[in-house]
């Protein structure tokens, strides 16, 4: 896995060849190239200096080969263009010519030369002095070869919402291996739980099920729900990965999902997929279509595992599923890159007291309000509060709630509530024609296709009233909540009764996977939402090499958004399985490990956890393949241990010499 | 009597700063030739000792380039860079060298014309400083005695 | 054991229910409250703007004279004195700018012996070492409740009292910080603790008018309506506050309240410390009841259990 | 009328005034109207809180100045306590009373109470008033 380094050559011994390039009168008509080849001929190392009107094209490449051959050269400068256009060409000639293409050095004489300065004299005195500093750079180059490793083409999905469900069915149509991880009982995430979906308002469960059969069903997806991951260790294309099967209690390859474990367990436990809002048996399906289909035995409620304090459930099952003995398990895994898609928590309503959203039942989330829209919700899709089952007659819907807060809140907008919001004002004022709905808002974003028009029709034909002003406080008063708020465009403070009011909570960080992150070491920002490598070039990728980000886990986001980000997370693990081994670029920072004296700083120094305390030796260790090379380590390291391959301190000062020195 | 011509000795970060500086020539855009530049991968390469050997070399005035922040091609380099260079104006100062000497600055690749005028700006203001004096140079030359 | 106890202008002249109930009930709690030597009033206000920082002189003085006296703790029960206090000698403590100018202010105060009449100068500067509390908070944080209940002479069981924060209680949070701004538990604690049923209701933290009283009288009578009725529809016999002026707004101001709002039948009004003290088993006599306007005295009843069952 | 808005200096003058008497970010504001909503004396105001604040911003000193809600704000901090984006409005409101013409009369004097209501009233609410609305 190490950098072979051949022909360690003294740089005493070093024959260097230089390339001055007149790029037609780009250089030459500033720069006195003949001079420059001429100043050089004698300088130490150079073996060899000539100049030539394009150095780039064919018989420019031709003399470099011919050349480096007939002077037998260890190094060459060629004094052109910025490295960023023709390093790649002249590296491939040395190539051609045997030499290795760590030993080209490319001295920039164009855009940082001729063509910003007019004074020939001036400008070719510099040239002289750029030229000579890659000598002296290059005297003391290394030849090196990529850093290679193998790649485990199997993907590890955490996560079964819409975007897990997404990136495993893209990977695996792509043709590898995904093992997709659900900690629920069934995959399906918080999409599954919608009502209808904005701005089509087609039903969230009609589009999303199809792809959990799909998952379910694939010959390369390998589906573990209720399954936790433990551990991830290893690196890019190496990942040993732990993951714990939490005991189900129910084999789920017998249960032939009669249900009369349901009809006699005992213990009626309130029901999560409907957030509260209807109760479940201890024994119970999560909702009708999930998959697995299987039941689930939820040992935290259940009366004891244990036929002697209850076991009724066990007594009816006809197939023998029901097993109280099952244990926790660790399974291991062995994958080449990761998709994190752990999704989003709603921001807990406890948070904002002056709404009394833990005080008062009929003030709820937007996700509660999404059951009771929903067909297969605890009302049957009827539109009726929690408190009394009463169809309100009067519901207020506050955004912004916990999102766009910087100072007790959350200082981002969650990006999706404005839509959502105008899609439950919609659908309440279908279903309930005579009652009043009432929008507060500060702005309305609806930047999104088709969204605008969804967000006009609410006001126009639906005859949603929007208020634009932030709700101060929310209070029961008899039998009706009291909304005082504002409305700024008239300057009115405004008091609006109602018999239920939506709160449309911020997306935050899912909590339950915070500890998972932190283990994996994958980098988050400052609200816990996962960090991207780049915030405009590599949105998908986190800064830890085989690792990707898919979904809300990354930042708030509406289906859509996930979805193309959880194919386009697919995507790039893909372009790392499509290598047949990958190659990393050798100029990275090792350590020696003799004048290591083990502090740590540079450890400190990385952004892509590549360093490490080797804690037996004392001295720190690199992991090549995730060093990007950035040197930051180099410049803090207190005993000259890290070197940047090819940059190496001495390197640094001998070019500062050739440059300023006189 | 010949005017005082300053040696700028110019650390750029190859994804901001050097490229700007490439975009400065693509655009033609002229400045005073008294710069040389050694490009590193991320200013967070540079070592304050390679401020002070360069100025014991024979520099006038030192620059430093660099992404802006936020936009560093390896996450966070360049706040390295700042609290490095930040410390080391302070040890400058008491080493004698005017901290003015040292600059650091944040030049995306787009910004050719930044990089020129930065150039231009910072060679008259090393010029209206004055050659290193030798005096400074010697006490630099002390500290990096072993080099 | 004794305690500096500020009790500010009010409770000396006007509202000495409060001061007297305080220091009956504290007494009940083996507490001696001592009053900081040479006191002047807080200065009521705690200076908003940058330039009026002189208002910080007045409460620091105290604080100061409290500190030399050897006091780590002060307590306070009028809200306003409460938030004055605390908050100056939290600047004493943040803002370098505020210290440097007060204590330059205070430095050449002049101090005379009230016996020998010596005149003494040249203060030390006060770099906020006393902590101001509230009542309410002492007894939560330094007393504890079960020392609180240990003592208990009367049975409050049933007697519903509404707390009434008010404003300067708990707000600016990050300066006051005595609890949640918006869902404060205090109050109901401490009634809780000292057997009464504390009475939730929205408009616990809802501005009386404060000092609108005096400008705006309508403002006030409005504000302090709806806190009233509020604490009436929730089932409240009562209404429990900290402050003088709510006093003053919500007890005082009650007949203009019943003129504007015929709905409203009236609710008494009672200090914090008049309940404390009347449950630690004080005579009813030292409580002040007289300086109520609405009558109180149906609250105040001996044998509370066998009253309320018939 | 149209509003003729102020530019440059001239325009940000009154603005860093306030903000240097409040120490508050006044351009902080997103005029949710948070602070109005919950304002136990909104409706006894002319200019809303949040409009005040708005007013700063676009440097309207007069009609800030002009205004009866300066003297309706009981410092209650109910807007402080829920601001989203943490400005001390009681703070914005006592630097433009600050900036009031010093030689122009008391908004609340103590001519305005009669001796016999001196009488009744707590000490603290006569130094509160005076201390807020009089020179």
């Amino acid at each position: 896995m190490t950098a072979k380094k051949t022909d360690k050559k003294d740089k005493k011994d070093k024959r260097i060849g230089l390339f001055v390039c007149h790029c037609g009168v780009n250089i030459a008509g500033v720069v006195d190239v003949e001079k420059v080849a001429e100043t050089m001929k004698d300088y130490p190392g150079v073996s060899f200096s000539a100049n030539y009107v394009y150095m780039c094209s064919d018989p420019g490449q031709q003399m470099i080969i011919d050349t480096i051959k007939e002077k037998h050269l260890d190094g060459i400068i060629v004094a052109a263009c910025s490295p960023t256009l023709h390093e790649k060409t002249f590296q491939e000639a040395a190539r051609l010519a045997g030499l290795n293409p760590y030993q080209i050095e490319i001295a920039n004489i164009r855009e940082q030369d001729s063509w910003v300065h007019t004074d020939k004299a001036k400008a070719t005195k510099k040239a002289v002095k750029i030229v000579k500093s890659h000598v002296a750079k290059a005297l003391q180059n290394e030849s090196l070869e990529p850093v290679k490793v193998d790649v485990n083409r199997r993907a590890l999905i955490i996560g079964g919402g819409v975007s897990g469900l997404q990136a495993a069915l893209d990977i695996a149509d792509h043709g590898y291996e995904v093992i997709l991880v659900e900690k629920n009982p069934s995959i399906g995430g918080k999409m599954i739980q919608l009502s209808e979906t904005f701005p089509t308002l087609d039903c969230s469960q009609c589009i999303l099920t199809p792809k959990m059969v799909e998952v379910s069903r694939h010959p390369r997806i390998k589906l573990l729900t209720y399954h936790e991951v433990d551990s991830v260790s290893g690196f890019v294309g190496n990942f040993k990965v732990k993951i714990r099967k939490k005991p189900r209690y129910v084999d789920e390859t017998l249960c032939n999902l009669c249900g009369e474990c349901e009809k006699v367990c005992p213990q009626v436990v309130s029901d999560e997929f409907n957030m509260g809002l209807a109760f479940r048996k201890a024994i119970y399906m999560p909702f009708p279509q999930a998959i697995p289909g299987t039941y689930t035995l939820d040992a935290e409620h259940c009366l004891g595992l244990t036929p002697v304090r209850c076991g009724k459930c066990k007594d009816v099952c006809d197939k023998k599923a029901i097993d109280y003995d099952m244990k926790e398990t660790i399974i291991e895994e062995e994958v080449g890159a990761v998709v994190v898609a752990t999704g989003y928590d709603l921001y807990t309503m406890q948070a904002i007291g002056e709404y009394g959203g833990e005080k008062y039942e009929d003030v709820i989330n937007g996700l509660e309000f999404e059951r009771i829209l929903s067909a297969s919700g605890p009302t049957g899709g009827v539109i009726r509060r929690p408190s009394d089952g009463q169809v309100p007659k009067s519901i207020v819907f506050v955004q912004c709630t916990g999102s766009r807060d910087t100072e007790k809140h959350n200082p981002y907008c969650s990006k999706i509530c404005c839509m959502y919001t105008a899609k439950h004002a919609m659908m309440y004022r279908h279903r309930v024609p005579d009652g009043q709905a009432t929008v507060f808002y500060i702005d309305v974003r609806t930047g999104g296709k088709a969204f605008d028009e969804f967000y006009q029709r609410t006001i126009e034909e639906d005859r949603v009233l929007y208020i634009r002003g932030k709700v101060s406080k929310i209070f029961k008063e008899g039998d009706k909540l009291i909304v005082w708020g504002v409305d700024t465009l008239t300057g009115k403070k405004v008091e609006v009764e109602a018999d239920m009011v939506v709160l449309a909570m911020a997306m935050v960080k899912a909590d339950g996977v915070m500890d998972l992150l932190k283990k994996l070491k994958i980098a988050t920002d400052i609200h816990g939402f996962l960090a991207e490598a780049h915030p405009k070039l590599r949105p998908v990728e986190s800064l830890n090499a085989g690792f990707y980000l898919a979904g809300c886990a990354h930042g708030p986001k509406d289906i859509p958004e996930a979805v193309a980000q959880a194919s386009a997370a697919a995507a790039k693990v893909g372009d790392l399985f499509a290598q047949k081994e990958l190659s990393h670029d050798p100029t990275i920072v090792p350590v020696n490990d003799e004048l290591c004296s083990g502090c740590g700083i540079c450890i400190s120094m990385c952004p892509y956890s590549a360093r490490s305390l080797d804690l037996e030796r004392g001295v720190a260790v690199v992991n090549e393949i995730l060093c990007e090379g950035c040197g930051a380590c180099a410049a803090a390291c207190p005993c000259g241990a890290a070197q940047q391959r090819n940059q190496t301190d001495s390197q640094i000062y001998s070019m500062l010499t050739a440059m300023l020195g006189e | 009597m010949t005017m005082f011509e300053p040696q700028i000795m110019c650390f750029l970060c190859k994804w901001c700063t050097s490229a700007a500086a490439d975009a400065a020539g693509t655009s033609r855009m002229h400045y005073a030739p008294n710069n040389v530049n050694l490009r590193v991968m991320c200013s967070s390469r540079i070592d304050p000792q390679h401020i002070l050997y360069a100025f014991k070399e024979g520099a006038d005035g030192v620059f430093i380039g660099g992404c802006h922040p936020g936009d560093c091609h390896y996450v966070e380099g360049n706040y390295k860079t700042l609290r490095r260079v930040t410390l080391f104006k302070k040890i400058l100062q008491d080493l004698g060298i005017d901290p003015k000497r040292l600059r650091l600055e944040w030049i995306s690749a787009a910004e050719g014309k930044k990089y020129a005028e930065t150039m231009d700006e910072f060679a008259s203001q090393i010029q209206a400083l004055g050659p290193l004096q030798l005096k400074e140079k010697a006490l630099a030359r002390e500290v990096v005695k072993d080099e | 054991m004794k305690l500096h106890y500020y009790p500010g202008c009010t409770l000396k002249e006007k509202t000495t229910a409060l001061d007297l109930s305080t220091r009956e009930a504290m007494k009940r709690l083996d507490i001696e409250l001592v009053e900081p030597a040479d006191w002047t009033c807080c200065g009521a206000e705690y200076p908003l703007t940058e330039e009026k920082i002189v208002g910080l002189a007045a409460p620091i003085r105290v604080l100061r004279q409290v500190h030399q006296e050897g006091g780590d703790v002060v307590v306070t029960t009028c809200s306003f004195c409460y938030a004055v206090l605390k908050r100056a000698n939290k600047a004493m403590q943040d803002d370098p700018l505020k210290h440097k100018r007060i204590n330059a202010y205070l430095r050449d105060d002049i101090k005379i012996d009230p016996l020998t009449k010596e005149r003494t100068t040249g203060f030390e500067d006060y770099n906020g070492e006393v902590k101001v509390l509230h009542l309410l908070e002492y007894l939560r944080d330094a007393v504890g409740y079960p020392k609180v209940k240990s003592r208990l002479k009367r049975d409050l069981k049933g007697l519903s009292i509404a707390p009434y924060y008010g404003c300067r209680l708990l707000r600016p949070h990050e300066e006051m910080g005595v609890d949640e701004p918006d869902e404060p538990r205090i109050f109901e604690e401490f009634l809780g603790a000292i057997g009464c049923t504390a009475v939730d209701y929205p408009f616990k933290q809802e501005c009386c008018g404060s000092y609108l009283s005096v400008s705006l009288p309508a403002a006030a009578t409005e504000a302090s309506y709806r806190i009233l009725r509020s604490a009436r529809m929730n089932g409240a016999r009562a209404v429990a506050v900290t402050c003088p002026l709510c006093f003053y707004n919500m007890d005082h101001r009650q007949d203009a309240i019943k003129e504007a709002f015929l709905d409203f039948p009236g609710l008494p009004v009672l200090f914090f410390s008049q309940v404390l003290a009347w449950a630690l088993g004080v005579d009813k006599e030292v409580l002040g009841l007289a300086e109520h306007t609405v009558p109180v005295d149906d609250l105040f009843i001996e044998n509370r259990a066998a009253e309320e069952r018939t | 009328m149209r509003v003729k808005l102020k530019s440059g200096p001239e325009q940000r003058k009154f603005i860093k005034r306030i903000e240097e008497l409040s120490g508050e970010n006044v351009y902080a504001c997103y005029q949710c109207g948070r602070c109005s909503a919950g304002c136990p004396m909104a409706s006894e105001m002319d200019i809303l809180p949040n409009q005040i604040i708005r007013l700063v911003q676009m440097g309207l000193e007069d009609d800030v100045l002009r205004s009866k809600t300066l003297f309706l704000c009981a410092s209650c901090f109910t807007c402080q306590s829920r601001c989203p984006k943490g400005i001390d409005l009681a703070r914005v409101m006592e630097a433009v009373r600050h900036v009031l013409d010093p030689k122009g009369k008391d908004a609340f004097g103590p001519d305005e109470i009669s001796p016999e209501l001196a009488r009744e009233l707590p000490q603290q609410v006569l130094v509160s008033i005076f201390r807020k609305f009089s020179k």
